[in-house]
């Protein structure tokens, strides 16, 4: 029973790591593709370790796997966030269905910086905004 | 614990340089120290297994085929006692030729590492552990090589590490594929069991065996595959180039006598193996010769004759009889020496005139006759001139081709010798007889005193033993045939390894 | 030769140690005549059958006596004719080295012996001739004849082994009686020609001959000396020594007879056309030496005895000879024959000399050489072997002999000088310079006239003339013919042709010189250049070839060498049919795939165009290759090869974009070229694995670590038991290994160049920065956790350090070097220090405190938790661990710390493609 | 009725999650190779890593072996450092 | 198993010289990482390759029960690995160092030691 | 301090021995491990404020957990419909601005942004104030950033500052 169950979770992990693996595929750009796989990923290893704490029930084992699903959660958005700035910097495409893009003309290169914009230097869109949304 | 000393006493002072890192100074004394130790050591263990027999290690106390078992035989602790004594030598020559910036990045260090692999090379029963310390004898080797910067030094560093990594990489595959089909990588487990296993698989193990040629050849400078050395050996600092020319290659030669005497010494594999060895050693010879005649380098023209005399020692290899290994190894402590003389002699004449191109040299006969024979004996040893060294290493690898019944390889040596001769006369003319061109009138610097010395004195010590070694070549040839009668007996070997079985 | 100012010298003194050996010597002459030989026999290297074996028969006592008698005048001379010249002193030093090398060579017993100073004699003849060396030609006189003497001289020592093996023995004594033994080897005939080679090149026989006239190079007591009356006899000696045994080879006679006849014929006709005393002299020393071979072919027992008796007339004249010649050069300054003229007036002593040198020469009683011609003519007119032909070519010997003298004697002493030459400085030379060949020529009249007593016929001269012929024979010699032949006839008839063709050689002297020269285009040595610039040309051509700079060209080689020699062993022994091949078990899906994956990858590492693409291509190769360990558990190797795959990358990356971009440069065939021989590799290596693979595989070693893991190493995971503790010495060396790849990155960033392609600053990023800052301690922890496990699980201390460094590494990703450096606070080199001398303590421990072996395992009794027992191999892993880390960074700290310069000091600085 | 579920789930296990896995490996390796430029391939290789993760988290049910946990966990670890070297490079050099 | 591993032996050995025979020199250094990761892979293979247990003791057994992969090319695997990243991380270094003094990826370029200017 | 305590934990995690000389040795090394990462990290964070209620504490965090799980998973099931319907996608980067702003603060909220359904986080300006998002579905940009902020950035603010 324990083993049906452990490998139920298994093949869940295993379905979306597999969806995550077409979605880089298939994605148009590779920030969508990003958005696919690092999620499908962290969920497909978590279902997996799921699967492998209750198969050997023992707690080593469970330790390592909690151990091994944080390190994923804490390191992959930022192996995301780090792969996308580059390949943002790098010059690669945003795919033609982009509906908008904020950070055009943002980096400047010689100062090193990122401009936040009118985004952050307007206090009035700030004040607009909590007063619209009263956060 | 003996037998360890001439891979531990280097490898120890290595590491004493690391930590001493950023003290160049304190590291030169830590390095001549331990090199002088490790003399001492290695003439100790010599003579015990000269007296007692075969010394054996097993490190960790696992016994062989378990663990790793270090041997000591009389060939392995006489190249031992070569290695640690041109270690010493280099080490008080690199005291003047090397310079403070290499020192502050590690010189010594590397220097002892590099002479520790080569004695782990000497001393190791284990073939895997002889891939180990090839690897550090190489790895240092590269930095030493191109630590200089610049850009010879760099692109001789690229064909060197470049050629070595293949070699390197076969060597790794041919062991893989011995311990494949022995499940054992102890030399001496391989002896009692590759026999066998080659009478069933003659073909297989022949093949492996080959690759054993390709590797050790590679390192050994084996025509067609030395492009490695004539590419690099003339641009670091003489010290280095002589510490290698002395020692690299002729760990090279020493892995192919092991090899073949004692794990490939089954009938079905040597017989090809001979005629492989003979004809490569033979075109090594020619080849080797016919770059060095070519040569306006004092240190390329040297540089061939390394990859010349190799063909020499292969020569002896190939005929495979006990008196043509007596030869090789006789030859082998033979050219280091010799090799070496007119090596570290080409430095002092690079530090006096600031070249090493033959073209601009000259006038040294007339004005510094003791630098003049300091070259013209070790020289005359090398072209086999009686009664200095070499010439008792050719005439025993010539009689013993002879007896052999080897008469065109034989015949092929003789007519190197004669080419070797002749471009020892080059740069004896070149050199030493003619007179000083203009442009280096006037341009000689005489050494400083503590310079001199230090150049001199090392420089000195070897060329006397190519003169003792041709005086006093009765018990020392002895000492080879001795060796010889090991290496071709393997069961002596094999017995004070595994025990009497 | 030297005018400098004669201050005197007492070099001659030296003198008196030849001649106390000379006195000596004939002390044993009565011994000999008896055959009582004196003996010495002193082991040297008996496993080369060489020793310190001398024997002092009678042809040794009768070149011994030449070598230090004419060697004690020699010497005087030397003294006299090298005043003032401030190499005297190692001119004497050759001299001497060359005079006992001599000894040497003609008293050896031992034929190696023999053959030890015979190369010397090379080598100081070759000291010699390039005596003056700051001249071009003494320097290229010197090299031509030890090139062509040791050329000979290694033909001789072939030949000497080859006679030692058959007679086994390397005795000359022994050898002697082992006749039949010798002729019984099939090796004999071999061994002749190769004697005879090195006999022929030493004594300057044809076509050898030619190095002799230019090594007149040398100063005139060198040419007196090596080069008439004692070296150049060496050939001369071992074809007689040896004509006992090889006499009987086929060939022999003739060979030695017609070289000998070609060389003395060549030779005096040479001689004549010659303006230099000293080239005249050259050419009838060879000219004496065909002489000497040509009696030795003959070879019965008349041509022997005209054989020695004319060796020992030879070097008492040609040495006297040269003398002269060199009195004269001192005095005159020229040795010319055309300026020369009437010296005999203002030398009077040197002309006496010269007077009874000549006729010597020419065989004119009361003088040894009127005996010596005679014998030679008895010798060829009575022999077996075609008298008619073999005394007309003696008489055109002995005319040119004859014709050479009187032009000597003539042309310096008699006849009017050049009238533009000089002479009113012209003096009698010196003591010094005439003792030497006064000397000679009163001993040339002695002998002949003692001729008949038993002290010259008995006691030197049968004994000397048995050990040629191989028999003890006594004969009598006869001062004058005593009963009349045909040779008196003969012999008139020379001296009267002779010297009339002296006297009137001046008429046809331009024409004849046009024809040697014109000749002499085609003679051996124009031959030996050729030989030798088209041998130094194919040596220049073959290294070119070989070494030509193209590292892709020696890579090729090694595979082509490789493929060739591996395949070898197929082709010797037929086919594949006595290979095995078993499959074992079939892949599983997984398996298959991932093996497929690295196939493709494979070739993309190829394929790619980009660098990165195709490191990112390497990348999975290497991944898929952890898989595979994986697959088959190994789980320590697949986390190891993890690890490696990334840190390789991270070296690649900082390494590389400084790197250009690829091009393509390589022509289409050489493409295929080179695919072609990849493959036939790439095949050879899949056939061994599958042939390996098939031989049943013996697990004795590994059962025994299975079964000693726990109980005696006391760890479970058995690989990191090999790696610390059954094989602990590989991985000491391997983080060696590691050690000095750290330094030597170091030391190539901290001597190189700061060049490279623009490139752009980093902005760093806020969101790794923070992450770092708290994700390093727990990597910390994290490899602290796998170095303790790693006994008994997978891990240990490498994984371990790697996991350690990779914090490290994430700082200066995240942050710059600088900070990282003061994470670390202390220098990574520190670490290697640290690392390497904790791993050799853990090692030393066993042997310094317990009388234990290196590295012997020692283990604690506490359990501590996590980590279980402690033990000499836990702390080696820690040796290990550090190590690695301080490897690990002081590589990637260096390359991205010049990377950061370059961004800091020259951004913009133009590097790039060319 | 243990060993009945062992052979289900190793067959399982052993036929079908692992090689669902490496086919989720042909699909990332199928974008490493396709891709035009070099942060396409980065992303592919990440998802690599990260199915190689999971991949011993199966083997490691597949086979009984829990060792194979901690080579993912050292895999998760330093495969986030290749994934940050490679996007430093990609950020130098644009 | 043994085909299928031979095969992608060979295959990177194929590979590998191929690209160590190219004259550009990022391409050869990479070759060499094949040439490496041949080997190790070789080394694995001939070493009696099996699906048995990892070479683990078991906690609470004394020696290991049943069938074991073998341990012994792994950990002469594990040394050679760990060598050759220390040769290739060296050779890479020194290459980019090459590379800084001629400014071409051409390692043709690269023959001022051999052939006298 | 904080800190200190999930080393420990992860100590006795990653060994599986929960004894007290466990515990005790992770103690010893985790505080030597912060000796060696300490002045770089941020320790004091949590102890900034010493009227700290462990328990409310805790059970916001265990509240937090639960929505990020919650929205891990959707997160995950939103790319199966995403990948099967790539037409209608239309995604875009939008600036978000922010009114957290220690370190700690943004890169929490930026990886949950990551984590969370079909959005990613590109980059922070300079200047922190505001975060660069990249979305698969971007139908109002201020709708998409009021998403964002009433959801994670709220949460995190609580969970930081307790
Ligand atoms: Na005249
Ligand atoms: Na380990």
């Amino acid at each position: 029973m324990i083993g049906l169950l452990s490998v139920i979770f298994i093949f869940l992990g295993v379905l979306f790591i597999l969806v995550g693996a077409f979605g880089i595929v298939r994605m148009p750009d590779i920030f969508l593709r990003m958005s696919a796989s690092t999620k499908t990923t962290i969920i497909g290893s978590g279902f997996m370790l799921i699967g492998v704490s209750i198969f050997f029930g023992d707690l080593g084992v469970t330790g390592r796997a909690v151990a091994i699903f944080a390190f994923l959660l804490a390191t992959a958005p930022v192996s995301a966030h780090m792969i996308g700035r580059a390949a943002y910097s790098d010059g690669v495409p945003l795919c033609d269905q982009t509906v908008v893009n904020d950070l055009e003309g943002m980096y400047d290169d010689v100062r090193e910086t990122l401009s936040s914009g009118h985004f952050g230097e307007s206090d009035t869109w700030q004040a607009n905004f909590i007063d619209d949304h009263g956060v | 614990m003996i037998v360890i000393s001439p891979i531990l006493i280097p490898f120890v002072t290595a590491i004493v340089c690391i930590i001493f890192w950023g003290l160049p100074k304190v590291q030169r004394w830590i390095s001549l120290l331990g090199s002088a130790t490790a003399l001492v050591f290695t003439l100790a263990l010599f003579n015990q297994v000269n007296a007692v027999g075969i010394q054996t290690l097993a490190v960790g106390g696992w016994t062989a085929p378990f663990g790793i078992v270090l041997v000591a035989d009389l060939l392995g602790s006489i190249m031992t006692i070569v290695t640690a004594f041109m270690g010493l030598m280099v080490a008080i020559y690199s005291l003047d030729d090397i310079s403070d910036v290499l020192e502050e990045n590690g010189y010594h260090s590397l220097f002892q590492f590099m002479l520790a692999g080569v004695s782990g090379s000497f001393l190791t029963g284990d073939l895997f552990n002889l891939f180990v310390w090839f690897e550090i004898m190489l790895i240092s080797s590269f930095v030493m090589l191109s630590m200089t910067g610049g850009r010879a030094p760099i692109e001789g560093g690229v064909k060197y590490v470049i050629m070595n990594l293949i070699s390197s990489s076969v060597f790794l595959a041919a062991t893989g594929l011995v311990f494949g089909i022995s499940g054992t990588v102890n030399m001496a487990d391989l002896g009692n069991r590759l026999p066998e296993i080659a009478a069933e698989n003659p073909v297989v193990v022949t093949s492996i065996a080959m690759l054993y040629v390709v590797s050790f050849g590679m390192k050994a400078a084996l025509f067609p595959m030395f492009g490695w050395l004539p590419a690099s050996y003339h641009t670091p600092p003489t010290a280095i180039t002589t510490i290698f020319g002395a020692l690299l290659t002729k760990v090279g030669v020493y892995a192919l006598i092991r090899v073949f005497s004692l794990i490939f010494s089954a009938p079905e594999i040597i017989s090809l193996a001979q005629i492989v060895l003979l004809v490569l050693a033979a075109l090594t010879m020619v080849t080797g010769v016919f770059g060095a005649v070519a040569q306006y380098d004092f240190r390329r023209l040297l540089s061939f004759h390394i990859i010349s005399q190799i063909g020499y020692l292969i020569l002896g290899l190939g005929i495979f009889t006990v008196d043509s290994i007596a030869g090789t190894i006789y030859f082998m402590v033979h050219v280091i020496l010799a090799k070496s003389a007119l090596f570290l002699v080409s430095g002092i004449v690079e530090k006096m005139t600031g070249t090493y191109d033959l073209k601009k040299l000259g006038g040294f006969y007339n004005n510094n006759m003791a630098l003049s024979m300091l070259f013209f004996i070790p020289a005359m040893a090398l072209a086999g001139i009686p009664p200095l060294s070499g010439f008792w290493a050719k005439f025993a690898i010539v009689k013993a081709g002879l007896e052999a019944q080897q008469y065109a390889y034989v015949a092929v040596g003789l007519f190197v010798s004669v080419w070797t001769l002749y471009s020892m006369t080059k740069i004896w003319t070149y050199v030493f007889m003619r007179k000083r061109p203009e442009a280096l009138q006037g341009n000689v610097t005489e050494l400083e005193s503590a310079s001199f010395w230090i150049r001199w004195a090392p420089t000195i010590a070897i060329g006397v033993l190519t003169v003792v070694m041709g005086i006093w070549a009765g018990p020392l040839y002895d000492v080879a045939t001795a060796a010889a009668d090991q290496i071709m007996d393997p069961s002596i070997y094999i017995t004070a390894v595994l025990g009497g079985s | 030769a030297g005018h400098g100012e004669s201050k005197g010298n007492f070099y001659w003194l030296i003198a008196v140690l030849p001649a106390a050996c000379v006195v000596w010597l004939f002390t044993q002459l009565p011994n000999v005549a008896n055959q009582q030989f004196p003996q010495l026999n002193i082991a040297w290297v008996p496993e080369l059958g060489t020793s310190l074996s001398f024997r002092l028969d009678g042809l040794s006592m009768l070149m011994s006596l030449l070598v230090l008698g004419v060697g004690t005048l020699i010497l005087i001379y030397a003294s006299g004719y090298m005043d003032g010249d401030p190499k005297i002193g190692r001119f004497f030093a050759i001299l001497l080295l060359f005079m006992v090398a001599m000894l040497g060579v003609v008293t050896a017993d031992n034929i190696m012996l023999l053959f030890v100073f015979w190369e010397l004699t090379s080598i100081s003849s070759y000291l010699l001739i390039g005596f003056k060396h700051e001249y071009k030609e003494s320097q290229v006189s010197a090299q031509q004849a030890l090139f062509v003497t040791g050329a000979g001289g290694l033909c001789l020592l072939a030949g000497l082994i080859l006679l030692g093996n058959a007679a086994g023995s390397w005795e000359l004594s022994e050898i002697l009686k082992s006749k039949d033994e010798i002729l019984a080897s099939n090796l004999f005939p071999a061994a002749t020609v190769l004697v005879i080679l090195g006999a022929f090149t030493k004594s300057a026989q044809f076509p050898f001959h030619f190095w002799l006239p230019n090594a007149m190079a040398a100063p005139t007591p060198v040419s007196a000396y090596l080069h008439s009356a004692t070296m150049v006899k060496a050939g001369v000696y071992i074809l007689a020594r040896m004509n006992p045994v090889m006499k009987s080879a086929p060939g022999w006679t003739w060979t030695l007879i017609i070289v000998g006849c070609i060389t003395a014929i060549l030779g005096g006709w040479m001689a004549w056309q010659r303006p230099d005393m000293k080239k005249i002299m050259a050419y009838t020393t060879i000219s004496a030496l065909g002489i000497l071979v040509f009696l030795i072919g003959i070879g019965d027992k008349v041509a022997i005895k005209a054989m020695v008796l004319f060796l020992l007339v030879h070097s008492l004249y040609k040495g006297a000879l040269f003398m002269i010649a060199g009195a004269v050069d001192h005095e005159t300054g020229t040795r010319d024959v055309n300026k020369l003229g009437a010296l005999g007036r203002l030398m009077p002593i040197t002309f006496t000399a010269a007077l009874l040198a000549t006729m010597s020469m020419a065989g004119i009683p009361p003088l040894l050489g009127f005996t010596g011609k005679e014998l030679i003519y008895e010798a060829t007119a009575f022999t077996e072997l075609g008298a008619t032909g073999l005394t007309v070519a003696a008489f055109v010997m002995n005319f040119f002999n004859v014709a050479a003298a009187g032009i000597i004697i003539y042309r310096v002493f008699m006849e009017e000088k050049d009238p533009n030459f000089d002479t009113s400085h012209v003096h009698e030379a010196p003591w010094k310079l005439w003792l030497g060949p006064i000397v000679l020529g009163i001993l040339a009249m002695l002998s002949w006239l003692t001729i008949e007593g038993d002290f010259f016929s008995v006691q030197f001269f049968s004994p000397a003339m048995s050990a040629v012929l191989g028999k003890w024979e006594v004969v009598h010699l006869h001062a004058l013919p005593p009963y009349f032949n045909i040779v008196p006839v003969l012999s008139l008839i020379t001296i009267v042709a002779g010297f009339g063709f002296a006297y009137f050689h001046k008429s046809i002297l331009a024409f004849s010189q046009r024809l040697t020269e014109g000749t002499g285009a085609y003679g051996p040595e124009t031959g030996y250049f050729n030989f030798l610039d088209g041998m130094l040309d194919l040596a220049g051509r073959t290294a070119v070839m070989l070494q030509n700079g193209y590292l892709r060209r020696y890579l090729e080689f090694v595979f082509v060498t490789l493929v060739v020699l591996v395949t070898l062993p197929l082709w010797f022994s037929g086919a594949l049919g006595s290979v095995q091949v078993t499959i074992s078990e079939t892949p599983r899906l997984n398996e298959l795939i991932i093996s497929a994956i690295i196939i493709i990858a494979a070739f993309y590492v190829v394929r790619f165009s980009g660098r990165l693409a195709a490191i990112a291509a390497l990348g999975v190769v290497g991944y898929g290759i952890a898989l595979l360990f994986l697959y088959f558990n190994a789980p320590d190797l697949a986390m190891t090869q993890f690890s490696i795959e990334t840190l390789t990358v991270i070296i690649f990356v900082l390494v590389i974009y400084r790197l250009p971009k690829y091009q393509s440069l390589t022509s289409a065939l050489g493409r295929y070229r080179d695919a072609l021989l990849s493959g036939l590799i790439g095949l050879i290596m899949f056939g061994l694995v599958l042939f390996v693979t098939s031989i049943p595989y013996s697990r004795h070693i590994s059962n025994f670590y299975a079964a000693g893991s726990y109980l005696e190493a006391k760890g479970r995971n058995i690989v990191n038991v090999i790696l610390v503790d059954f094989r602990g010495l590989d991985t000491m060396v391997e983080i060696s290994v590691l050690a000095v790849a750290g330094i030597g990155v170091m030391a190539l960033l901290a001597t190189g160049t700061f060049r490279g392609r623009e490139v752009f600053p980093v902005i760093r990023s806020l969101i790794f920065q923070t992450a770092s800052r708290y994700l390093v301690p727990l990597i910390l922890l994290f490899s602290v956790f796998v170095l303790f496990r790693g006994h008994n699980e997978p891990g240990g201390g490498f994984i371990g350090g790697l996991v350690a460094s990779s914090a490290f590494v994430i700082y200066v990703f995240a942050f710059d070097v600088q900070q990282a450096r003061e994470l670390l606070r202390v220098e990574p080199i520190r670490l290697i220090g640290v690392g390497l001398a904790v791993a050799v303590a853990s090692a030393m421990i066993s042997p310094v405190f317990l009388q234990e072996t290196f590295m012997y395992g020692v283990w604690g009794t506490t359990e501590l938790p996590a980590i279980g027992k402690l033990g000499t191999p836990l702390m080696f892993d820690i040796g290990v661990m550090l190590t690695v880390v301080g490897t690990v960074l002081s590589i990637v700290f260096s390359l991205a710390e010049q990377d950061e310069n370059l961004q800091h000091e020259n951004p913009h600085t133009e590097g790039g493609n060319v | 009725m243990l060993d009945l579920a062992w052979i289900f789930e190793g067959l399982l296990m052993t036929w079908v999650i692992v090689p669902l896995l490496a086919i989720a490996i042909i699909l990332a390796f199928v974008r490493l190779i396709i891709a035009d430029n070099l942060p396409d391939r980065v992303v592919a290789l990440d998802v690599l890593s990260g199915i190689a993760v999971a991949m011993m988290a199966a083997y490691s049910v597949a086979s009984n072996e829990t060792v194979f946990l901690d080579i993912a966990l050292v895999v998760a670890m330093i495969t986030f450092l290749g994934t940050i070297g490679f996007a430093y490079y990609i950020d130098r050099r644009s | 198993m043994n085909l299928m591993l031979a095969t992608v032996v060979g295959v990177l050995y194929a590979t590998g010289v191929y690209l160590v025979l190219r004259r550009s020199i990022v391409k050869l250094i990479l070759g060499i990482g094949l040439l490496g990761n041949a080997t190790n892979l070789l080394i694995f293979t001939i070493g009696d390759v099996s699906r048995a247990a990892p070479p683990i003791i078991s906690d609470g057994d004394k020696t290991i029960a049943g069938e074991f992969a073998n341990p012994i090319p792994q950990a002469l695997i594990l040394t050679a690995i760990v060598i050759g990243m220390a040769m290739l991380a060296y050779a890479v270094v020194l290459i980019k160092q090459a590379y800084q003094i001629t400014h071409s990826d051409d390692i043709d370029v690269m023959k001022t030691t051999d052939v006298e200017a | 301090m904080f800190l200190l305590i999930v080393m420990v934990l992860i100590w006795v995690f990653l060994t599986g021995e929960l004894t007290l000389g466990n515990v005790g040795f992770g103690s010893i090394l985790a505080f030597l491990l912060l000796f060696v990462g300490g002045p770089r990290m941020d320790i004091n964070y949590f102890s900034r404020k010493p009227n700290f209620r462990i328990f409310t504490y805790m059970w916001k965090l265990l509240q937090f957990m639960g929505f990020f799980f919650k929205e891990l998973v959707t997160a995950g099931l939103s790319v199966f419909t995403f990948i099967l319907n790539p037409d209608r996608l239309k995604p875009g980067v939008v600036a978000v601005p922010l009114s957290v702003k220690s370190d700690a603060e943004i890169t929490l909220l930026a990886n949950l942004i990551t984590l969370t359904p079909g959005t990613l986080t590109l980059d922070v300006s300079t200047d922190q104030k505001v975060i660069y998002v990249h979305s698969v579905y971007v139908e109002d940009a201020d709708e998409f950033r009021k998403e964002i902020k009433e959801g994670f950035e709220t949460r995190v603010k609580e969970i930081m500052n307790p």
